[in-house]
């Protein structure tokens, strides 16, 4: 993972959220305010403009200011949750370098473990953790197995939708939809949604 | 979606420089990061910021100036506002006796200020209001949205900073009026966030929604359209429920409009409501009836009662001035 | 038509019995015939009584109080009061020289006000406001509607009134105040009178209703829907050609919600009309923004410019305790 | 003219706005604000409810106190101006004496005219005065030329009709449409449109 493969990635998310706008609006309209593909997408764009100064940058550096752009761009939930991901990924990497696939993994988890202190949720708490902890086992997982990373890429995408998907039918007992009991059954979790987007299109950058 | 607005990017932007502009005797705004302060710095006192998604108006910054808040950091339009605007905020009111924010509990703003928290060179505390009783309160979840009864408590703590009180006696006051307030709200229509261009929810001519949060979030249950005793009824219940106040009580009553609602409704709601609350032996001796927690364009309202006692009813009616309430000054 | 209501014919009744319990600190209400006054009777002073048609909220209710109105009597919804109800206000407030009667020109109101005038067994005499310059001016018309610009008419007068100035004074200084306001309005929905059930007039998601009058009157137009500025400098052009401000004019800005508006979007507002006026040398010193003058539930809004001098600002400063209007008391 | 003609009218009035709620309602939809139909109701049902009181007065206290209770009861512009109108006949009334058809004509030319200096308005300016001052006018005419009943009443909703009619076309001058220029042209004044009915409800009386 070089720095400009964050870069490249940056796009593709981009392109991902864009592309699903009426998808992310109508999930947050439905079981939350509305806000959450505004919210990517403004995080998406902010990160998108910073290309040409991170260019220069080490991975963690880059992860780093990622982070601090997001914690500073998108606000709402997923603003203070996806800055931490990035924070907590940079450290790791600033650690165990940024050569091979098992500190990769290590930094995912990492970063999905500052999301879970951050917001204290867990799995089945129908937030963007139902799609991010699957995600980060299996992808500690196969790193330890030395899958390649074709197979890690095809594996983390199924297991990230799957995760999405088991979210339409949990009760949510964190962030907004926590509010609605009963009434949040049916409905996609909008973070979760992205999350699974994300990942997606980070894959789909790995053949 | 028919608004008064240029561009959505820009919203924001011109509609706090015209607030700025319309209250230049009260308020400052500093844009990029955004956030209001008082024109006339404070001293040595506990500096009081709140925040949060914008779409609230006049919370919050309409409650900046003497007796209330210090400063008010804006998001967009239902999203919690940054930790770089509270450090900011803080930065430029900081006055030697630490930072109170006071943040309404929604797991996006807990989390940016938190964070903000963590960074802040000063020491701070923080108020979640959690008023809502449409939603029920579990172990598991994480609890009451905070609503219109977030205004009584920047109020009352705002009242207690001006006299130097300090930051742990200014959260515990927070603490306490928050945990005497529930509140209730019905929409009638939808809001329409200006970027997303169509209403949040699709509500029929018929219906109503019981139990509505102030983004728009579905509430307890979809109703039949009633008429309004009925409602206000229901809604008094779950009130006197979450709060089970003594027969004898003192209270205010806070008939608060989502933005869309008639006056002549909300003195109608305080009319049913004060009458139902008086059958249960409370007394409304302090009242409030008007848009003062909005929901964008929401056509709708809340019902919000907090139990007073003397040291609440006197951080209440202490002098106040800011854009949105002011007396004694 | 949904509305927080029970039976439309006790809609007026309801409304007002709430608006009496919220602020029973400041107003008595009288129903039957209906009529509000302060709770403290003030003393030797004209005493001054405004009214008209209900579901335009706060006025007139809202601005009875010390520096303010000694009465209001409100009509059914959207319908002058009858003269009966002048009548017996004027009886309980008069203190000893005369009654001013602050009418907004409607054929109306004003005819009713006059017949109340004639059997006074008092001094009397009338103030009539007419700011709306969406109406074209003519000597074959009755001229031009009174609209938000009657706040301020009110505010200033009933300064004026406290000082025990006479009554011919204080109609002078609100047939002043009257001559130098121009307000107009724009809506991008109707209101529904409640008693009719259903909207007053058919609009467009694409339409907007330009120089409308506070009960849904067409205005001098029907246009499409375009971004706020262009919008807000129509408005502000019809404003400049009917009061023709010397450049390095002072003047009060005051924008208006009709109901329905977000203040988030009445700010936006005040901003780009600042912004226009101040390029044509006019200089805003005094500022109001919010509902002051509604339309029930339209969504719209108006923008009135009031040209200061020295006496008009020292009256508009002036302490005023009222419902809907407070400072420096 | 007795007494209980008056009360007789009064029911056959209430009826006839009642009848025609959706066309006053739309009328003043159209080019004011909507009311006059709920203030014309207001009127006749307190006229209505007032009979028991009435019966037994004299015809000219019968209107003066129909003046008077439309006065407390409509408000807006209808309600001082059809007070004025019943307090103006029953002045007439009240010196000329109820039996002649000439003392009814010249009373209803009295309450027009107290209606045109309380408006200060006249003919074509698209308001009730456009049905009103035709039928006085007519009516004094018949009157003199010592016309039947049956041949007034038939000639008067004629009159009316088409002095209704003809507000259709007038820019307002007065009252609330005058506001509207150009665009009061193509509807029916609602003030003419109630005038006209209460003329037609009261001469179906006389057969
Ligand atoms: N405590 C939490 N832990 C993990 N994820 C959370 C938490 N709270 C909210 N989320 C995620 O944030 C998403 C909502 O993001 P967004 O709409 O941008 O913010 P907001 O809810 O403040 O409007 C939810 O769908 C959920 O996945
Ligand atoms: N100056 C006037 N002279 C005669 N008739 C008038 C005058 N002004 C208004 N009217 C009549 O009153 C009618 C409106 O009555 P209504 O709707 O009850 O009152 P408002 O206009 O106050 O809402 C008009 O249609 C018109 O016929
Ligand atoms: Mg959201
Ligand atoms: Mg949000
Ligand atoms: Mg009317
Ligand atoms: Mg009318």
């Amino acid at each position: 993972m070089n720095s400009s493969f964050i870069l490249t990635s940056a796009d593709a998310i981009q392109d991902a959220i864009l592309q699903h706008e009426s998808e992310l609006e109508s999930l947050d309209r439905a079981i939350g305010d509305g806000d959450h593909y505004i919210n990517m997408k403004r995080g998406a764009q902010a990160i998108v403009e910073m290309q040409p100064e991170l260019a220069a940058l080490t991975p963690d550096a880059v992860l780093n200011k990622i982070g601090m752009k997001l914690l500073s761009t998108i606000g709402g939930a997923s603003g203070p949750l996806l800055a931490s991901f990035f924070m907590g990924m940079a450290k790791v990497i600033k650690e165990k370098g940024n050569t091979s696939i098992t500190s990769y993994a290590s930094a995912f988890s990492a970063g999905v473990d500052t999301i879970r202190q951050r917001g204290k949720a867990d799995l089945g708490e129908k937030t963007m953790l139902d799609v991010l902890i699957p995600v980060a086992n299996q992808f500690t997982a196969l790193a330890a197995q030395n899958a390649s990373a074709k197979e890690i890429s095809t594996a983390l995408k199924l297991t990230a939708e799957q995760g999405m998907l088991s979210t339409k039918d949990l009760i949510a007992t964190k962030g907004r939809a926590a509010g609605l009991g009963e009434r949040a059954i049916g409905h996609i979790d909008p973070g979760a949604k992205s999350c699974q987007l994300m990942i997606e299109a980070v894959c789909n950058l790995i053949q | 979606m028919k608004k008064f607005i240029n561009k959505t990017d820009d919203i924001l932007t011109e509609s706090l420089s015209g607030f700025a502009l319309a209250h230049h005797d009260l308020v400052s705004l500093n844009l990029n990061p955004n956030y209001l302060t008082r024109k006339q710095k404070a001293t040595s006192k506990v500096a009081i910021i709140s925040g949060g998604g914008s779409g609230h108006e006049p919370l919050h910054a309409g409650y900046i100036g003497y007796g209330m808040l210090d400063a008010a950091c804006p998001g967009h339009v239902f999203t919690s506002p940054t930790p770089d605007q509270m450090l900011a905020a803080a930065e430029a009111v900081h006055a030697d006796k630490g930072i109170l924010f006071i943040v309404k509990n929604y797991a996006g703003d807990v989390m940016n200020f938190e964070m903000a928290a963590e960074m802040l060179p000063f020491e701070s505390a923080t108020v979640l209001t959690s008023d809502d009783c449409a939603v029920i309160n579990s172990t598991y979840t994480t609890g009451r949205r905070g609503v219109a009864g977030t205004v009584i408590v920047e109020k009352c703590v705002g009242s207690l900073a001006e006299t130097g009180a300090d930051l742990q006696a200014c959260k515990a006051l927070g603490d306490k009026v928050n945990s005497r307030i529930a509140s209730m709200g019905v929409a009638l229509t939808s809001c329409t966030v200006p970027a997303a261009g169509r209403p949040t929810f699709d509500i029929d001519d018929t219906e109503l929604e019981m139990g509505v949060g102030i983004h728009g979030e579905p509430g307890r249950r979809r109703e039949t359209m009633r008429e309004a005793d009925t409602i206000v009824t229901d809604v008094v219940t779950a009130i006197l429920d979450a709060l089970k106040p003594a027969s004898g009580s003192e209270a205010l009553l806070l008939i608060n409009g989502f933005g869309a609602t008639p006056l002549m409704e909300l003195y109608l709601i305080y009319n049913t409501a004060t009458r139902l609350f008086n059958e249960h032996g409370i007394k409304i001796s302090r009242s409030l009836v008007g848009n003062y927690t909005t929901a964008l364009d929401m056509a709708g309202a809340s019902v919000t009662l907090c139990l007073l006692d003397d040291e609440i009813k006197q951080h209440w009616d202490s002098p106040v001035h800011t854009a949105a309430l002011r007396w004694g000054a």
